[in-house]
């Protein structure tokens, strides 16, 4: 089996939507994990720029200027679509109708403090949505690398600007999967072919290790894709 | 049945220096032709209201282009490059809001609230210079309601009375824009006799739409 | 010149109706307004149930059980008419989109304030929607008779509790019309065939009078009606 | 594609004691067959969240009839002569709020925010117990978001997937009330397959409607 780490972050990520949920995937890799949702899970999509129920992009010469994603690029939309204004769109993400939002992260910390939206002193772009996903989703999973040229992301304390107070659900790296829980980080499951103790060294801050670390499972690819 | 204007006499009614709201998400339900009858007309010193600043030549992005713009209140300007360059030659001022906070605030502004009691942003820099509400045992940031003197509209359709129909992603901030300005200006793709559009899907009633620009000939 | 007092007084203050504005008619007598809009002068009627823009009762058979006014009647719409929700609704009305509404009043005091919600020791109704109305429209006009049981309604100070702390614009009954301003309850009209001693002698409050009175116009009976 | 359920099973899904908003405003918009079903299956010491209790035989006042409700939160109960002598002997609490205060507090508990800041009942009765914030000389009241553990809404359509649209004034407190409650069920007076109701005139997503209603035989 080959592949890249993004698409084994997004296929683990898939794993963790509910059935009959409603979900927002950020832009970037997050985007990735709706190519990976297992069957016999039917989830609603949310992009906060105002659609629930959004389809990939339509063929060449089929777009409409009048539906993008929140990245902008145009998509379809799927039967039963709803689509409304940016009021409504954050009442759904700040009043808890979110189950999940999958969000791309620059550091996450022991206690579970994502900081994913500026970096002092490098061009500022701005917040966007991110900070009421991250309040209002009942479950935020922060889908990035382990780390960045070489530097560790998980680190005992934020360096860098939370982006909000609350402590996320879970991290999913090409590395690991980590939960924070009251007692600290908690690896719950390595990458394919990866060991605790790799882990543990690209590692920033302390983790708890519980036992044998199982390997981590991934939604199958679809029919069709390569791998 | 009511008269439209042309866009550039739409462009007359937002005097340099003004409070302008600008709907649109990326340039998407931003009115075009309005934005650039300002660039036409050589605004200066707006104080743009919108969600993001978009990309050079694309919606608000021209009014950045053009240096019609003196501060910028929006939840993002990272796909704009001009705007970030701008920002730190001191020639733009950029106040960011959260993005669920920014429409919140706006549609406070029109719905005669007094502010808007939200969770996001607290313990992060979005709390700086905020006053802090506990209810319950919950902190909550206390966000002023936002107003502008004038608010562009973008609808797929208008009617001769001037009630405006959204389509799909186009909606945004459109709806809530349209109550927190003074001053609301609105062009269409598509103008239609009254009635075509039912009352369910009218989505601003034209009483709130000052003027509506007529279509380019 | 044959007219029932509320028929005056709904005339009377059809006057103060503005081009293209929207207005919010209370139950009661101010519904009788609709009736006299001046020529030349068009409107939008919001009923704060959710519509904008509504027309009288359908002719029998064609009433919708979907469709009625704020007191539970059926009403119709007219073409370019708005239906909304009810947050929508008290957004139009507390965010200042009413140029007017016209409400009944049980008392109005030397001060401009307004009681028409509660009579302690009567059944109670509630507020429904009065107190957003006082507090948001842009103007408040006040209809209704200038005593009850020959008892003063426009009183010193309010002896029922105010439905808000704000002055109302204007109030208009069958014996004339006053304004309360920054001095007090300015005297401007006169009913017609009413004298001012008549009006002082019914008003429980002092009123502020400034030369002559002139008497009170009132809009045109709409052509085919009686009077 | 999805179940609907009968009314005497969502009936069950009511427990005693349970808040319950109930959308319609003087029984418009109200779900007759929802309200009945309560009714049969003699729900007790409900707490009802609704705009009125409309009259004695209707709507919600179907409800207060039957001895069903021990507290009401409404606007207005004055076209109820049940409701109001029920509440002078003391067996049915009765909380009023203005109705523009209810609306926004029931969209505050569905939208994630704290409270309400509303100039609405400052110096009035409304005000008794309330926390008054003053903002730029300004007083408004700080109102507590609402929430309740059922929603009954009524629509005009419902798809299989359970989106939903509704009708003219029979809309009113529908749609807020579906993002405020832990369980939604709704009935409509249609149900028509997914696509018939295009995604710009859906009001609530199916995503946020836990049960339908099945249409009567």
């Amino acid at each position: 089996m080959s592949m890249d780490a993004k698409e084994l972050i997004a296929r683990r990520v898939a794993l963790e939507l509910h059935n009959r949920t409603l979900v927002n995937l950020g832009i970037g890799l997050p985007t990735l994990v709706a190519r990976y949702v297992p069957p016999g899970i039917r989830v609603a999509f949310q992009s906060e720029n105002g659609i629930l129920g959004f389809d990939t992009r339509p063929p060449e010469g089929m777009e409409n200027p009048d539906l993008t994603d929140a990245g902008g690029s145009p998509i379809s939309a799927l039967p039963g679509a709803w689509s409304f204004d940016s009021a409504t769109s954050f009442a759904l993400i700040r009043g808890g109708h979110l189950d999940m939002t999958v969000l791309g992260g620059l550091q996450v910390d022991a206690a579970g403090r994502l900081a994913n939206w500026m970096v002092p002193g490098r061009m500022v772009a701005g917040m966007g949505g991110a900070m009421d996903l991250v309040v209002g989703a009942r479950r935020v999973v922060v889908a990035m690398q382990h780390a960045a040229k070489g530097e560790p992301k998980i680190v005992p304390e934020l360096t860098l600007p939370p982006t909000a107070a609350r402590r996320i659900t879970l991290v999913v790296t090409d590395l690991a999967v980590i939960e924070p829980t009251d007692e600290g980080l908690l690896l719950r499951e390595r990458a394919p072919g990866v060991t605790v103790d790799q882990i543990v060294a690209a590692t920033g801050a302390q983790m708890l290790i519980r036992g044998t670390v199982p390997e981590m499972p991934i939604a199958p690819a679809p029919e069709g894709a390569p791998g | 049945m009511r008269i439209a204007i042309n866009a550039e006499e739409a462009a007359k009614l937002v005097p340099d220096g003004a409070s302008v709201m600008v709907a649109g998400f990326l340039g998407v339900g931003t009115p075009e032709r309005l934005v650039e009858a300002l660039v036409a007309r050589g605004a200066r010193g707006l104080t743009v209201i919108g969600n993001d600043t978009a990309r050079p030549g694309l919606g608000i992005g021209k009014l950045i282009d053009a240096g019609c713009v003196a501060r910028v209140v929006a939840s993002h300007i990272g796909t704009n490059p001009v705007t970030q360059r701008k920002m730190l030659a001191g020639e733009i001022q950029v106040d960011l809001v959260p993005q669920g906070t920014l429409a919140e605030r706006i549609r406070a502004g029109g719905a005669g609230l007094g502010g808007v009691l939200t969770p996001t942003g607290v313990g992060t820099a979005a709390a700086d210079g905020k006053r802090v509400i506990e209810l319950d045992g919950r902190e909550f940031l206390l966000e002023p309601p936002l107003r502008a003197d004038v608010a562009l509209l973008h609808a797929h359709e208008a009617d001769h009375f001037f009630n405006l129909a959204y389509r799909l992603t186009a909606t945004n901030f459109n709806p809530v824009m349209a109550l927190a300005a003074d001053c609301v200006i609105a062009e269409a793709d598509e103008v239609v006799p009254i009635g075509v559009i039912p009352p369910d899907a009218v989505r601003t009633s034209g009483i709130l739409v000052d003027y509506l620009v007529a279509r380019g000939r």
